[in-house]
């Protein structure tokens, strides 16, 4: 966190931040279900200036065969970003950093799929980020979740994610890029609505224990707000209602 | 790549049956290609973009634009790389990992077809000669598959570099600083299009979809510049072309590749 | 992955059994650690090592201190990198090659933990502003496992650093020469602790040996500093924690660390 | 094409090129067949300054075996040079040209290999590259095609390459490294001379369309030039026939 | 050998080394054999300042199963340097050095492990040096030999190894790191000491033919040396012998 | 590796019921290495090169001289790296891709017989001290397989080398170039000869053949230079040499060597 110096207001006194936004206020959200041809399941997301491809396969056989389950189906994820969707051009080959998003976002998504539904057979989550912008992996996995429900997958629950922060020795919803390079501290959540689980939590930054609890708090304002996006989104493809 | 399904079969029957009488499975002519959809500006952080749909084919391109050393022997001139992907969304066969004799046989063709044309003038792209040079980095991505990546990329490819903005760079001692703000055009010399053909018995057909590129016996991508001339041939596939085939195809890239042209000039505008 | 003997089920029933009363299987409080033995220096030819015991995981870790390039844009502070590797003779199942996502996911937080709580100040390891840099490697190597990797790790890489004594480097005219026999302690803020949290059932246990590593529900890695605030945290595994276990969780890693962080400080003075 | 500037004349006014051919006069060929002891079929060439080796083995099982193909064979083929084949050493590693340049010359060979006659096995052609001049592929190809033949390897046709290209303004046969360099356009043609079917094209450089179709012409004639040197070789080999 | 120029003298008048020992004497030696929980058999080894632990897993299935032999056992051997073990930081990945020693100390160990009696299974041998000295491919042998047999892998012999060499015009036994970068000659042995049989042998520096023998009979007698404190680490293992 | 085949047992019984009446079954003498034909220059545009047949065991061998960047620590000496590979054309057994433990140990003695044996004084190879330097670069490329690799790619290397020619470079403000048309001989200082044999039951053979090479028990390697010393050892295979057999080995090797020097110094000057 921090690392740049820059003479950025991150938060005025009116409460208002470096974009324009309140502190409770999250980005613009938009998502797509059913985009892509191919794929059983697809979304596509605009979260903020972030914007991202999911698709979904499955169930469906593994290969190779000695990794599938006898008693239930695996879930495979991958988080990928472009080569033009940063500054500086990317090595498109996937970074630590990339495989590691890419286990935390399935691990995110497990506790909602019911594998136990399809034992030898593998669901796989491709995530594209075509543009990435702060909270680029709390937007894959909104996308990655309506790219799953559109492939008709069974689920338990949504999962939405949002990730909050300090600025400015205050806690805000939604961290975009500046707040994330400028901050204090970035704590992605992802949370299933009804079932009221946090399937995914990070934090890089210092948070005191009164933040901590405020931190998660918001962030799951967050979240809730997300899922009511997930839904239309998905209401829109089936039923084809429009906003 | 073992198994064909009774259901492949039946496609195979079906498209060489309507090709005896003329026909293709979707109705177009032989040598219609399908539908165009360009999008330029899909990735406002990239310096130039373009989403491209291709019948059900679909592409991202970016164009990043960097400050780069030149290759050995080439001080004189900017660096071109022009890169081509399968997501593994695209197509439930693809997989991730490195790439496959089959998609940097596509890179490798969309990249020569558009640096054979001399589409951008590499000359006009030196900051300090052997020291500092521009380099574009044009990545394609398939997003969606259904036949014929080879021209979905190439017109990805020259949409977002016709659509691309250069940002203006000084170079002084030895150190090279970006001028916030400040653009210009790339140096386009013409505009190359690509037009692929499948033969499948005796019959060729412009820009075959995923069944049709699934049965095709031998293909040909001919890429041709704004003066009407060839710039770049592949051949590939299983089988071989007679000479006459391959001066009608010519006829037929030079024919079909002015009207692509202009749409692709249009879209670079907007 | 797939194959669950009958002895791993029954470990796993008897598990869940006691936990039902509040017990463990080793006897352990639900919020107590594994003993933990230190001892560092144990790599003499290494600027800082350490051997830890975490119960019966082990790892040794060397600390690497070597003058280097720094990244780009960071010209004004050191290199600190932290990686962990599973050794092969540390247990059955694991194999020689390329870490995997769980070995990769095991480094970075490791690294996070230590880098975010600011322990080392790396703007005083800096030789000459963007040109030369102090940088501090880090290398953890399991040689036994049995469970959280994660906090013997951690304390493995905070009791070497703490151990380590830094080279002194002078810095002309583009070339850096070591000045032998001369060291300083390298410049440390806070000494962070990491405490991992599994939840089984719903319970949550402090450091879970390997048996209960294999058949918990979720875990939680929260890193804490010296003044008592929360640094980093990664949640893993294949379910989920109610808000409410997130801020149980949170309270416990102060409580727990704050035993440990004294005896991390002891031995790194040692 | 064209990138570095000399004083080379490539084309005088009397017609002659820089290694003194006229336009439509191929380098020296030379092929050799049966060559290595341990391969099925082998053949060296020297085509110009090109030096290259070509071994068959097969018809063989596949590994790995879901790889194979019931109800034809398959056909494998690597080019590749080695590290001291060219003016710099080249790294051993098989670069993207390399690879690119083995699909062709496979997709040239099969059209006339019958694969049909052996389902489920693999024929490998590894073609090695010990000393480069211009037009290496074709030259690659044509040994490659003559050490099948010494395979014993049924094929319906010979495949017969050779390039043509412009240089000057003019239409030439068989381009050398300096015309590659300096000249205008080159286009590798490989040829199956009975069944009169084109089994490889590549075009770099600009022609016009009455060029291309002399190109395309003048290639073709240099195929049956080289098809002869290949009837010959395997004659050499399997009855002893001195030139 | 003998790159660096230093006045270090590598052999006094009085026939002292540089690091004082005698010509015919070798390092500090301490073995402990079962430093490890979870390996089958397990050696931790000091020898001069070489620090290497050793861990043998086996016999077990084979993986991938194609490599399993039908009529005997296979032997695997990993020797794998850490990161911090020498001066300037390393590579973790293997380099070229680190294989070639694999395989020669994996050849030095077999004639002594009875493969015969554990067809279709393997036994693995890894080897971790935590810090290098001179001389640690044979400190790695003499750990290694010691957990095969910590392990109950029926065995023909102990294996024992010891380097010796040429410094100063002078045969000596057991080269440290500043006789292997300054002196003339560097071999090291292994040896089965009840059979008779010399396992390993290497020789990096110029030896006239009767310098060779005298060297060959040197190490022999290091090996010898090392065969007792082998002996010694498993008694104290077993038997809890105290030294 | 795991099948025998019964052709395979029946060629062992046979070398071993030759052997104990003291013959192979090539009907050479047990210390008579192959017959060895040398060529040198069959790669003009390197700048050394040699093909070697050591009975059917054939290489080819190049040699590229290149200005280069010294090592670190290693100013004062030129660049010699020696690589050895089996094209996939030798062996039905070879397979593309990279190199194993058998063919890096290989690589690795051939490199290290001459290197240690001191054949080119790389200290003539300077043109910069700390700055720049001659590289060799030899690679050896294996295109028939019959056994005994080892000494076919040591001796294509050494008669490579003998004939080599080295271009002459200039060394000015930090720029290297190459003066046209002059070269020297490379400063060779001796000419080491390895010699490989294979201990099968308790016969010593020199120059193994493949079906000797399949069934021995282990082997040695053994490289002298012109001074009749041993400057290079390896041992290989899976049993082992009595003390009294190395210093038999030894001795064959210096008498071997002798003769197959010979060939190669009268190979490298024509």
């Amino acid at each position: 966190m921090g690392v740049k110096k820059t003479d950025i207001v991150l938060l005025d006194d009116k409460g208002i931040r470096c974009d324009g936004r309140k502190i409770n206020e999250p980005r613009r959200i938009m998502i797509k279900a059913g985009v892509l041809k191919n794929a059983n399941g697809s979304a596509y997301i605009e979260f903020g200036e972030n914007k991202i491809l999911a698709g979904v396969f499955g169930p469906r056989d593994v290969h190779p065969k000695h990794l599938a389950n006898t008693d239930r189906g695996i879930l495979r994820c991958r988080y990928h970003m472009q080569p033009f969707s940063v500054g500086e051009r990317k090595n498109p080959a996937p970074s630590r950093r990339e495989i590691e998003i890419s286990k935390v976002i399935k691990e995110a998504l497990e506790p909602a799929v019911m594998l136990e539904n399809f034992p030898r057979t593998v669901v796989d989550v491709f995530i594209e980020i075509l543009q990435a912008d702060g909270g680029s992996r709390c937007a894959a996995l909104d996308a990655a979740a309506v790219a799953l429900a559109d492939a008709g997958i069974p689920m338990r629950d949504m999962v939405s994610a949002c990730a909050a922060g300090k600025v400015a020795d205050t806690i805000v919803l939604d961290i975009n890029n500046e707040e994330d390079q400028e901050g204090q501290a970035d704590m992605p959540v992802a949370y299933m609505p009804n079932l009221g689980k946090v399937t995914l939590i990070q934090l890089d930054g210092v948070l005191s224990p009164q933040e901590y609890e405020k931190c998660v708090n918001t962030a799951l304002e967050g979240c809730k707000i997300v899922y009511e996006v997930q839904k239309k989104a998905l209401q829109e493809k089936f039923f084809g209602d429009s906003q | 790549m073992t198994t064909t399904t009774i259901l492949d079969d039946l496609k195979k029957k079906k498209i060489h049956a309507l090709l005896k009488e003329g026909q293709r499975v979707d109705g177009r002519a032989l040598d219609e290609p399908r539908q165009l959809i360009i999008d330029t500006g899909v990735i406002p952080k990239a310096e130039g973009s373009a989403r491209v749909r291709l019948g059900d084919t679909e592409v991202v391109c970016g164009v990043k634009v960097q400050p780069d050393k030149p290759f050995p022997d080439l001080g004189d001139r900017g660096i071109f790389i022009c890169t081509a992907e399968i997501l593994p969304l695209a197509d439930p066969a693809a997989e991730p990992g490195p790439p496959g004799e089959e998609v940097i046989e596509l890179a490798r063709v969309v990249d020569r077809g558009i640096r054979e044309s001399g589409m951008v003038d590499l000359k006009q792209l030196v900051l300090e000669k052997d020291k500092s040079v521009v380099g574009i980095f044009i990545d394609n991505s398939v997003t969606d598959y259904d036949g014929n990546l080879f021209d979905a990329c190439s017109y990805a490819s020259v949409a977002s570099v016709l659509s691309c903005k250069i940002p203006k760079y000084n170079y002084a001692d030895g150190v090279v600083t970006k001028v916030e703000g400040e653009f210009t055009a790339p140096p386009i010399t013409t505009v190359p299009v690509s037009v692929t053909m499948g033969k499948i018995g005796n019959n060729i057909i412009v820009d075959p979809n995923a069944d049709e590129w699934a049965c095709m016996d031998a293909r040909i991508t001919i890429t041709t510049n704004e003066a009407g001339n060839i710039c770049a041939i592949q051949k590939g596939g299983n089988n071989g072309f007679t000479p006459e085939e391959l001066v009608q195809c010519g006829k037929i890239s030079i024919a079909t590749g002015a009207k692509i042209r202009d749409m692709l000039k249009k879209a670079g505008r907007s």
